[in-house]
């Protein structure tokens, strides 16, 4: 099954929205961010992602730190910082971030490496066998989960309140076969037209499959103009 | 006749698939001759006269120093044909969470796994054991802390897959100040306004994680 | 800049584990470049061009035509040399002042070199160096106290050379300390308990890791 965390984890979806709404990391809006974060944990939980929990818990946390800022705080003493229930959290994304630069770095270099050919022994040819721990994309895997949240959005707005839902089920490997179905034909395919009008457990079950499959590089995403609301799929090359 | 020393290392370096050491071909040559083996300047100053030798006549290779040993290893220039060659082998880069873990290991280690996954907020069990696996990480010990967690540290293989001599030459981690204030970072930023205007994405992947850091760097 | 024909060559032949067919370069060529790939006659032009080069420069090796195919290989002149190289892999057991040192290391992990000279009595730098060579330990950081010494800790190729699953299967060396209540004589059984178990290390003749013998180990 596809865990979120080998994309990225709790952190990460903290970081993306201070990026996408250029916040200040010292001035982060707790109480928005609280409740977008908890939009985004629904999301999750109801595509029923393994390791979901940690970002409940990460949820949990930003409400908790949200109700300690709507508490008086106590006037800052003269040479004394004020306290902020917010500087816990901060410092701890502040460290992730420099371990993320450093990843970063080493990346680089790991590049730089491997563009140099030594020869290679049977051990380490055993090393890397058989490995699928080599996707590497240059985007954020919560980009695609923003644009499975509006998808999710419009279906439950379009869905009568009396409708009765049928006990139909999708299976993520049925949507392996429906997804690889018309990738194979060639082209680009936007998510929002594969799911187009079709009910939640179809969209979430595809939504599944897609990750699945780009984590074995069976077919690769591009992120277009559309930016949050759609994605792109395509064969891996 | 015999052979002269950069031969004899040109000759060692070329038949090993792994980094060597000066002293392990010190060793090597003192058990071939029986001689006394030279020292490990006289092969340091060879391995560079190779290198000067190698470049002069235009050879695509060269003798590199990394994991505390040689190897030689062919030139950026030929990657490509190397890439095609080795295509079902791949020229492959560890992925986001992998990369992720290692650093943090890297640059805490000896860690426990309680600490990198406070670091990274997120349960790294699998990327540990993928790493393990990889032998680019090794359980080099027990913590004292409450249930005795295994302690992490990287491989002499790790230094040798990023081409580092020692833990030493690990890229420095960035204060955090650094990390909110660089102004290439800020330059970035201003590419990064530049490319939303135009519609288009940043194509490096070793960006992604600095433009996280590019919007900070800009608020107020 | 794009590499000349006989410098792809040679950078193909140097990474390839086997003969590379006129063919197969071809195939190689065109799949990096898209452009129509090399007639077999300017292959087999360019190969004898790198011989001559090799010979005038004095390389130690040639590209020999065999196989149905291309290969480098060294020349009977450093034979000596690669059969040294070569002689030492596979079973060799760890010598006497490797074994102590790596127990030592191993009960006592993450350590530094001082405790372990301690226990010893004697400087084990060489044989800490030896056992990083051959990746049975690994530097797993810096220990606080005076002059930071770096701190050594056991890896998963010890276990696997050993044949231990995790550290927890070392020998207990708790009824021992129940005996003996001096330090310094506990300090003697641990050495000697351990080595009983680490000096009947099963054989392994995949390991290629330790390449060197065990004579020079034993040096003082």
């Amino acid at each position: 099954a596809v865990r979120l965390a080998d994309f990225e984890g709790p952190l990460d979806l903290l970081l993306f929205f201070i990026r996408r709404d250029e916040l200040d990391i010292h001035d982060i809006p707790i109480a928005q961010i609280a409740d977008e974060y908890l939009a985004y944990v629904r999301v999750l939980d109801e595509v029923d992602l393994d390791g979901a929990g940690e970002f409940v818990y990460m949820a949990a946390l930003l409400i908790s730190i949200k109700a300690q800022m709507l508490l008086p705080r106590p006037a800052a003493e003269d040479g004394e910082e004020a306290f902020d229930p917010r500087k816990e959290l901060v410092d701890r994304l502040l460290e992730y971030m420099r371990f993320k630069e450093a990843a970063g770095e080493l990346a680089f270099q790991e590049g730089q490496r491997a563009a140099l050919y030594a020869r290679q022994s049977p051990v380490e040819r055993k090393r890397y066998a058989g490995s699928d721990d080599f996707i590497t994309y240059d985007y954020s895997v919560f980009q695609l989960v923003s644009a499975l949240k509006r998808v999710l959005d419009r279906a439950a707005d379009e869905e009568p309140e009396s409708h009765v839902v049928q006990a139909e089920s999708y299976s993520v490997e049925d949507q392996r076969t429906f997804v690889l179905d018309r990738v194979r034909a060639g082209g680009r395919h936007s998510f929002v037209a594969l799911v187009k009008e079709r009910p939640k457990p179809f969209i979430i079950a595809t939504f599944l499959a897609l990750l699945e499959m780009i984590r074995e590089r069976v077919i690769t995403v591009h992120i277009g103009d559309e930016g949050l609301s759609d994605f792109f799929v395509e064969a891996t090359g | 006749m015999f052979p002269e020393l950069h031969q004899v290392l040109e000759a060692l370096l070329f038949a090993a698939d792994r980094p060597l050491t000066a002293d392990e071909i010190a060793e090597v040559m003192h058990t071939a001759t029986g001689d006394d083996p030279p020292t490990t300047e006289a092969i340091d100053a060879g391995i560079d006269a190779l290198n000067q030798v190698y470049e002069e006549t235009g050879r695509v290779f060269r003798v590199n120093r990394w994991a505390g040993g040689y190897q030689v290893a062919t030139e950026p220039i030929v990657a490509p044909y190397l890439k095609a060659l080795f295509a079902d082998r791949g020229t492959r880069r560890l992925s986001r969470s992998l990369i992720e873990t290692l650093s943090v290991a890297a640059y805490r280690q000896p860690v426990a796994k309680p600490e990198i996954d406070f670091v990274r907020g997120v349960d790294s069990g699998y990327a540990l054991k993928r790493l393990l696996e990889m032998e680019l990480l090794a359980v080099v010990g027990r913590s004292e802390t409450v249930g005795k967690p295994l302690l992490y540290g990287t491989t002499t293989h790790f230094l040798e897959r990023f081409g580092l001599n020692n833990l030493e030459e690990l890229p420095k981690l960035k204060e955090i100040e650094e990390l909110l204030q660089d102004p290439e970072l800020r330059q970035r930023k201003e590419l990064l306004d530049l490319q939303a205007v135009l519609g288009s994405e940043p194509a490096d992947p070793a960006d992604s994680t600095e433009s996280t850091s590019d919007e900070l760097a800009e608020a107020p």
